[in-house]
């Protein structure tokens, strides 16, 4: 409740939101805004201007190649995702997305700010990293292109940069994944979670037990569980779990997922 | 920034900081207070609305962007005084107490009632996710809702 | 919370030394500074933005140098305060001569968040903590280097 | 999903509208968003409240400028703690010394003692500038080390929050009952319980603490729109801190969200509001945010047992029990030390040992205060006996449903004194057991163990049985300090017959949701002979024209006793006087040839002679001329309902404290994933037995919520601290309340064993709940095989225990 001042842009173009977020050092973009307008509540961040990115259709839409290779527009909501026939054709997205917070919330928040908020407690940075996506960033100087695994940088901080945008991810085409958390009650919070892709070899990607999601690979899903010991995490401590308790969850949760990825 | 809003039938136009919160709007500038503030972390409900036919946490949108654009709360559910379906499942099975979550949780009921006209329990639960309820333990308020499903 | 580790330098201990103690040389470490006051050898002040993703938090950093054994052992009681967060933060290093005329620096701080910005969980402040310790490390890094280059080096 | 059990009422059927689920005549408003809550009044020129408050545990404050903040334009003004320590007196304290001795004003004075205390008020144009402008304001602090575990706060080195206390002990006393030395020496095993933690947690009402108060010069009088659930309590708290006569405090009440205790102190803020509202000479609008309200409000007392040790015979029949309660007052004394002596309500839980010691000692913290929440003091005391039961049972090797059978108070010993001289009214537990496990079906529990296997999971069943003592006899307060001059308790119900023969109730309660308005209708309807449609009952609490009395408010489970039989008193009143007035009309007919029907009042014998409420209403108040002058009759009727209640003995803290003693039995049902800790409770039944229910669907009601909210805090709320004395629960993200998904089955059954002590044979009820906690945590300990010694068991917890069952 409360926020502190701030000015407010809609820009009608990705062009225009650039050139705005480039101007203002302390302009932020707005997307969804189910975790940053509620961060500027308890007045921890306090951006200057938000340039809001609702109303750019651009950044919209989820689109199915012939390959196979999905696209989701950043400012596609989880609600979109999972009611997109395109989306289906790699189902985890869908299912994930329907795990994540509630119904107003999944109506306007959106996929690219689940990642580019990498909240450590989000589902997305770790599945966006197991299921092997490709993030556009656009900036300026024209649009590049950042694998999952280097896309986040720390907790609220990726690779997405001041005056940049994430505007779109690809996601390639598969459909052995798997994803596994626990949460605070039904849904709820996260405390720990795993997503999993095989294709080949296993791709476990842990959440919430460092700044950004911790990739470990492994030949077969029998192999994960000491491929996250010899991952020697750290993990935070906090209220609701130790760090031990959460390098336990880890190693259960990522034999999980990869199990499950594994059997479809 | 000028603001138009159409809510639950008539449109308002207001000159509103940015940073005002849509729910801060509704009850503070337009005096629809029937919207509640129940946390400030966008986990209660309390403030739930539909806008432009989407079901929504109104704390968590600023009043500027709700320009141009058509509110739904719970004082526009029933006309004249005439209870709907929906509100008097609540009433017939005790679904509210003190009362304060009620006109989010009759809002995110509506906004799945429309898109499921008959939802299962398990559909109903998870459409009533976003909205904490303290008095009654959830129980009637699926009650209330499976009832007035076909 | 407590964050403690160690670190080498390819540089003689009174290198290392002087650029721990040099108050400008420690404003190039800190992330985010907008200006820096030094009051004496003891008392420096600096205004930061500290970069969080979500948008900078701004503080008024004042650090208190309460020990000090030239050249081994330094203790700065730092506190920052800004709107929405206070920061306390005791630290403290260890000097030592390491092989090949390197030095290395043990080293641990104790950090405290308080207000608003601390009640967003330590699974989030932990992270952000540990993130810019590497920075300021790295930056320390470039800062040695930088000394060994200069002419009075 | 909620299976409605009711077992048949082994009383009469009552005719009329009494026993009725009578829908709700509150409702109509609330569904269509037209309920008054305290945020949604305004005045003209009001200004809004913001609170600076302190960042640390424990400080003093060495400097408070306020001069940059008050020059933003836009700011009203403000007020700091030294303001406020020369304005008023310190809060009178219940405690008797040392907790006595301390100094507690509206804000911080000198000190902060727990991080978000309120240090500064300010007041301004908008709720946007309040807080910017309160971002201006520097205070200085300088951090003194904080004491955050009760455990340590005794220690010599321990941090003193109170100086003038001398130290952090509060508040101390020994009961013993019976004969301990016999009960040990009899027994054949002494079962020892080192340590149990009931933790901390409240009921985070939804809509938080909040008021407008209106200051009027001319008569010195404040106006204070709340949402304080006892402004009665307020009231005794505030006018002698204020030095103004209670008819200077005007506590308005409508509609409230919730409260469960929890909105009983909110007096240190409503001062803060009035002194405001004077200095500015404008209304001052105070609204509390959820972080605000975790910061600072009312959590639930956290209680520690030690050194337990309980007198058993083999065959499971409990003696007796010594212990240790260590109680968790936080940093001041708001309502506590009541929690020293509401506890004793319940001494024996529901059974029938008779040797009992308990050394009660309360220190104070660097955390929020503690104030009542559901179930308050007596909850945390039955979670006790209840895992002394559980954990007995596991030592000894017995069915808990067996230990509990064998030792449980029987229903042909009601009523029974307790060995502290509380009386238990009526009940039937063992009964209440069979057909809680008969819901819950636990013949088949051996099944769904193994079937719950095959799935990888672990089950668990665990049984609550617990007690919802209500309407207070407040002369317990003296057990606490001898010198308080507070016993009995009191309600107010005024029914009249206005112009056009409307029948209105106004009541001197604050409900949030207990549905008094509709309660009150069926009470009346009955006795006059009309629907509760035709009935209205004023929503709210107005202490400037409402009947209200010393201890009116809506707290510690009582309207259905006190509330109702305060109506019940006036509507019978009223209808005697309507029968005087028809009596009078119709020429001299005797009251007892008259009788109401059909809204109005007829001769038995010739019922064409009827006069109707209506003209009733007309001939009193605008029609009188010519009536006979000792007819003595107004058709507004005011009763005061008083309890029966004797001053309780303070040397052996000894007598009634409550009226009634409610009983539920609940029972959970749950599976661990051995894995990982993580547990769902997949059943639960839970059996209710308040007297005579007025309306069964509001009753049933009381019983979902206050389970939904034992579910909460058994399993995830948790107001935890940091060393520091950071709360890491500040808000909904970290403190996880129970949402729909959350809810398990529910089975409810009730019945109903009328008390013997009340009008109406009602009990007091709806803070039932805490059965929930027992509950589950006996449902733990049954999946893990641990003895669970703590009342909140989130996952990893349940994980720790499966690690190590031996512990």
């Amino acid at each position: 409740m409360l926020l502190r001042e701030v000015e407010y842009a809609k820009p009608g173009s990705v062009a225009e939101a650039l050139e705005l977020l480039a101007s203002n050092d302390g302009a932020r973009a707005l997307a969804g805004g189910q975790t940053l307008i509620n961060v500027m509540k308890a007045r921890a961040a306090s951006p200057d201007m938000l340039v809001d990115l609702n109303g750019l259709d651009e950044l919209r839409g989820i689109e199915l190649a012939a390959d196979g290779t999905l696209t989701i527009g950043a400012m596609a909501t989880y609600s979109e995702l999972m009611s997109s026939a395109e989306a289906k054709a790699r189902p985890i997205l869908g299912e994930v997305c329907a795990q994540i917070a509630d119904v107003q919330v999944r109506n306007r928040g959106t996929i690219g700010g689940n990642v580019c908020s990498n909240d450590p407690t989000n589902h997305l940075p770790p599945l966006m990293v197991a299921v092997g996506a490709r993030l556009t960033i656009a900036s300026s100087d024209g649009e590049r292109e950042v694998p999952a695994d280097e896309f986040f940088l720390g907790v609220y901080l990726t690779a997405a940069g001041p005056g940049e945008l994430l505007t779109r991810i690809s996601i390639p085409a598969g459909k052995k994944d798997g994803f596994a958390a626990v949460t605070l009650g039904a849904e709820g919070t996260c405390i720990c979670n795993a997503a999993a892709s095989v294709n080949g070899n296993v791709r476990v990607a842990l959440g919430c037990v460092d700044a950004v999601p911790v990739l470990v690979t492994a030949d077969a899903p029998e192999g994960v569980a000491d491929a996250v010991r010899g991952a020697n995490l750290m993990p935070p401590s906090d209220v609701h779990a130790s760090s031990e308790y959460r390098i336990h969850l880890a190693t259960v949760l990522a034999e999980r997922a990869a199990a499950e990825a594994s059997s479809r | 920034m000028d603001v138009t809003v159409t809510v639950n039938g008539t449109t308002y136009e207001r000159d509103v900081e940015p940073r005002k919160l849509l729910i801060h709007f509704l009850r503070d500038d337009l005096d629809l207070t029937g919207s509640h503030v129940g946390c400030d972390t966008g986990n209660c409900g309390a403030c739930s609305v539909i806008v432009d036919g989407v079901l929504l946490k109104s704390c968590m949108l600023l009043a500027v962007q709700a320009d141009g654009v058509t509110i739904e709360t719970v004082e526009g559910l029933s006309e004249d005084g005439e209870l709907t379906q929906l509100q008097q499942a609540f009433n017939e099975h005790h679904a509210l107490q003190c009362g304060y979550c009620t006109p989010g949780m009759l809002m995110s009921a509506t906004a799945l009632l429309r898109e499921n006209a008959s939802p299962s329990e398990e559909e109903v639960k998870k459409a009533l996710q976003g909205n904490i309820c303290r008095c009654t333990g959830y129980w009637n308020i699926v009650e209330a809702v499976k009832a007035v499903a076909r | 919370m407590n964050v403690s580790g160690e670190r080498t330098f390819d540089a003689a201990r009174a290198i290392v030394w002087q650029v721990l103690n040099d108050p400008e040389a420690m404003a190039k470490t800190m992330p985010g500074v907008e200006s820096f006051d030094v009051h004496d050898d003891r008392h420096w002040t600096a205004n930061v933005k500290i970069p969080l993703g979500l948008g900078g938090l701004r503080m008024k950093v004042d650090m208190d140098k309460v020990e000090e054994r030239e050249p081994e052992f330094a203790k700065l009681a730092i506190k920052g305060s800004g709107v929405g967060a206070i920061m306390n933060m005791e630290t403290s290093f260890a000097l030592s001569d390491g092989a090949d005329g390197g030095t290395s620096m043990a080293w641990s701080a104790e950090v405290k968040v308080l207000g608003p910005v601390g009640s967003m969980g330590q699974r989030v402040l932990q992270p952000i903590v540990n993130q810019q310790v590497k920075q300021v490390l790295a930056a320390l890094d470039q800062q040695v280097q930088e000394a060994l280059q200069s002419p009075s080096a | 999903m909620s299976e409605t059990t009711l077992v048949p009422a082994p009383v009469e059927v009552q005719k009329g509208w009494g026993g009725q689920s009578v829908r709700r005549k509150e409702d109509k408003r609330l569904l269509q968003g037209e309920g008054v809550f305290v945020d949604d009044v305004k005045r003209h020129g009001m200004g809004y409240l913001h609170f600076v408050r302190s960042p640390y545990a424990h400080a003093h404050i060495t400097r408070v400028d306020v001069s940059a903040a008050e020059a933003v334009d836009g700011v009203y003004g403000t007020l700091t703690g030294e303001e406020v320590a020369a304005l008023t007196e310190p809060f009178f304290q219940i405690s008797s010394a040392p907790g006595a001795n301390i100094k507690d004003f509206s804000l911080a004075v000198g000190k902060v003692r727990y991080v978000g205390e309120p240090v500064v008020a300010l007041v301004a144009e908008t709720r946007e500038l309040a807080r910017d402008a309160s971002e201006l304001v520097e205070v200085d602090y300088e951090p003194l080390p904080a004491v955050v575990d009760a455990r340590r706060a005794q220690d010599s080195d321990a941090p003193v929050l109170h100086d003038d206390a001398e130290g952090n002990l509060m508040w101390t006393g020994l009961y013993s009952w019976g004969d301990l030395d016999a009960a040990f020496a009899e027994a054949d095993r002494v079962v020892k319980i080192p340590e149990l933690h009931f933790h901390r947690f409240n009921s985070t009402p939804l809509e938080c603490d909040g008021a407008l108060v209106e200051y009027n010069r001319g008569v010195g009088q404040w106006t204070i729109h709340t949402n304080n659930q006892f402004p009665g309590f307020a009231a005794i708290m505030m006018g002698p801190a204020m030095q103004v006569g209670l008819d200077k405090l005007r506590f308005v009440t409508q509609d409230i969200g919730g409260g469960f205790g929890n909105k009983i102190t909110s007096h240190p803020q409503l001062v803060v509001c009035c002194l405001l509202a004077r200095k500015l000479n404008r209304p001052v609008q105070w609204t509390e945010w959820r972080t605000d309200f975790h910061l600072s409000m009312s959590h639930g007392n956290e209680r520690w047992f030690h050194d337990t040790e309980v007198a058993v015979k083999d065959d499971g029949t409990l003696l007796g029990f010594r212990t240790k309660a260590l109680d968790d007052a936080g940093a001041w004394l708001r309502y506590e030390p009541l929690g020293g002596v509401i506890w004793a309500q319940v001494t024996p839980g529901m059974y029938r040992w008779r040797h009992i010691e308990l050394d009660f000692t309360q220190v104070a913290t660097n955390k929020a205060p503690v104030s009542p929440n559901r179930g308050y003091s007596r909850m945390q005391h039955l979670w006790f006996t209840e895992r002394v039961i559980d954990i007995v049972a596991r030592e000894l090797g017995l069915d808990p449903v067996e230990v509990r059978k064998r030792n449980y108070i029987r229903a042909e010993d009601m009523p029974y004194e307790t060995p502290n001289g509380c009386v238990y009214d009526s009940g039937d537990y063992a009964a209440m057991l069979d057909l809680a496990l008969e819901l819950i079906g636990y013949d088949s529990m051996a099944h769904r163990r193994a079937e719950a296997s095959e799935r990888g999971k672990v089950l668990g069943v665990g049984i609550g049985s617990t007690l919802d003592s209500g309407t207070n006899n407040f002369g317990q307060s003296r057990l606490i300090n001898p010198e308080l001059q507070f016993s009995g308790n009191n309600e107010v119900a005024t029914v009249k017959l206005d112009i056009f023969g409307e029948i209105v109730v106004t009541l001197g309660t604050t409900p949030q949701g207990q549905g008094h308005e509709t309660t009150a209708a069926q009470v009346v309807a009955d006795i006059l002979s009309c629907s509760p449609d035709d009935v209205h009952v004023r929503a709210g609490h107005d202490s400037y024209w409402n009947s209200h009395a010393g201890f009116s408010g809506t707290y510690a489970s009582q309207f259905a006793v006190t509330g109702l039989s305060a109506v019940k008193g006036a509507t019978e009143m009223l209808a005697a006087e309507i029968k005087r007035l028809a009596g009078a009309v119709f020429g001299g007919v005797p009251a007892e040839a008259l009788e109401l029907a059909d809204g109005g009042v007829r001769i038995k014998e010739s019922p064409d002679a009827f006069l109707p409420f209506m003209a009733c209403g007309a001939i009193i108040n605008a029609n009188n001329a010519g009536l006979p002058e000792d007819l003595d009759v107004t058709l507004n009727c005011r009763y005061v309902y008083r309890p029966p209640f004797e001053v309780p003995d303070v040397e052996r803290k000894f007598g009634n404290l409550t009226l009634t003693y409610a009983a539920q039995l609940h029972v959970a049902v749950v599976e661990v994933d051995p894995e990982t800790g993580a547990y769902e409770i997949v059943d639960y039944a839970a059996v209710d037995d308040c007297g005579k229910r007025i309306n069964p669907q509001i009753v049933e009601g009381q019983v979902m919520g206050a389970t939904a909210q034992a579910i909460g805090a058994a399993v995830h709320e948790t107001y935890e601290y940091d060393e520091d004395g950071n709360l890491l629960t500040p808000n909904f993200y970290d403190y996880h309340v129970p949402h729909a998904l959350d809810m398990p089955p529910l089975a409810t059954g009730a019945i109903e064993s009328p008390s013997p002590f009340t009008p109406l044979g009602t009990k007091g009820m709806g803070e039932g709940g805490g059965a929930g906690i027992h509950a589950v945590c006996a449902a733990i300990q049954d999946a893990t095989g641990a003895i669970v010694t703590d009342s909140h068991n989130p996952y990893q917890r349940v994980w720790r225990l499966l690690q190590d069952p031996r512990g």
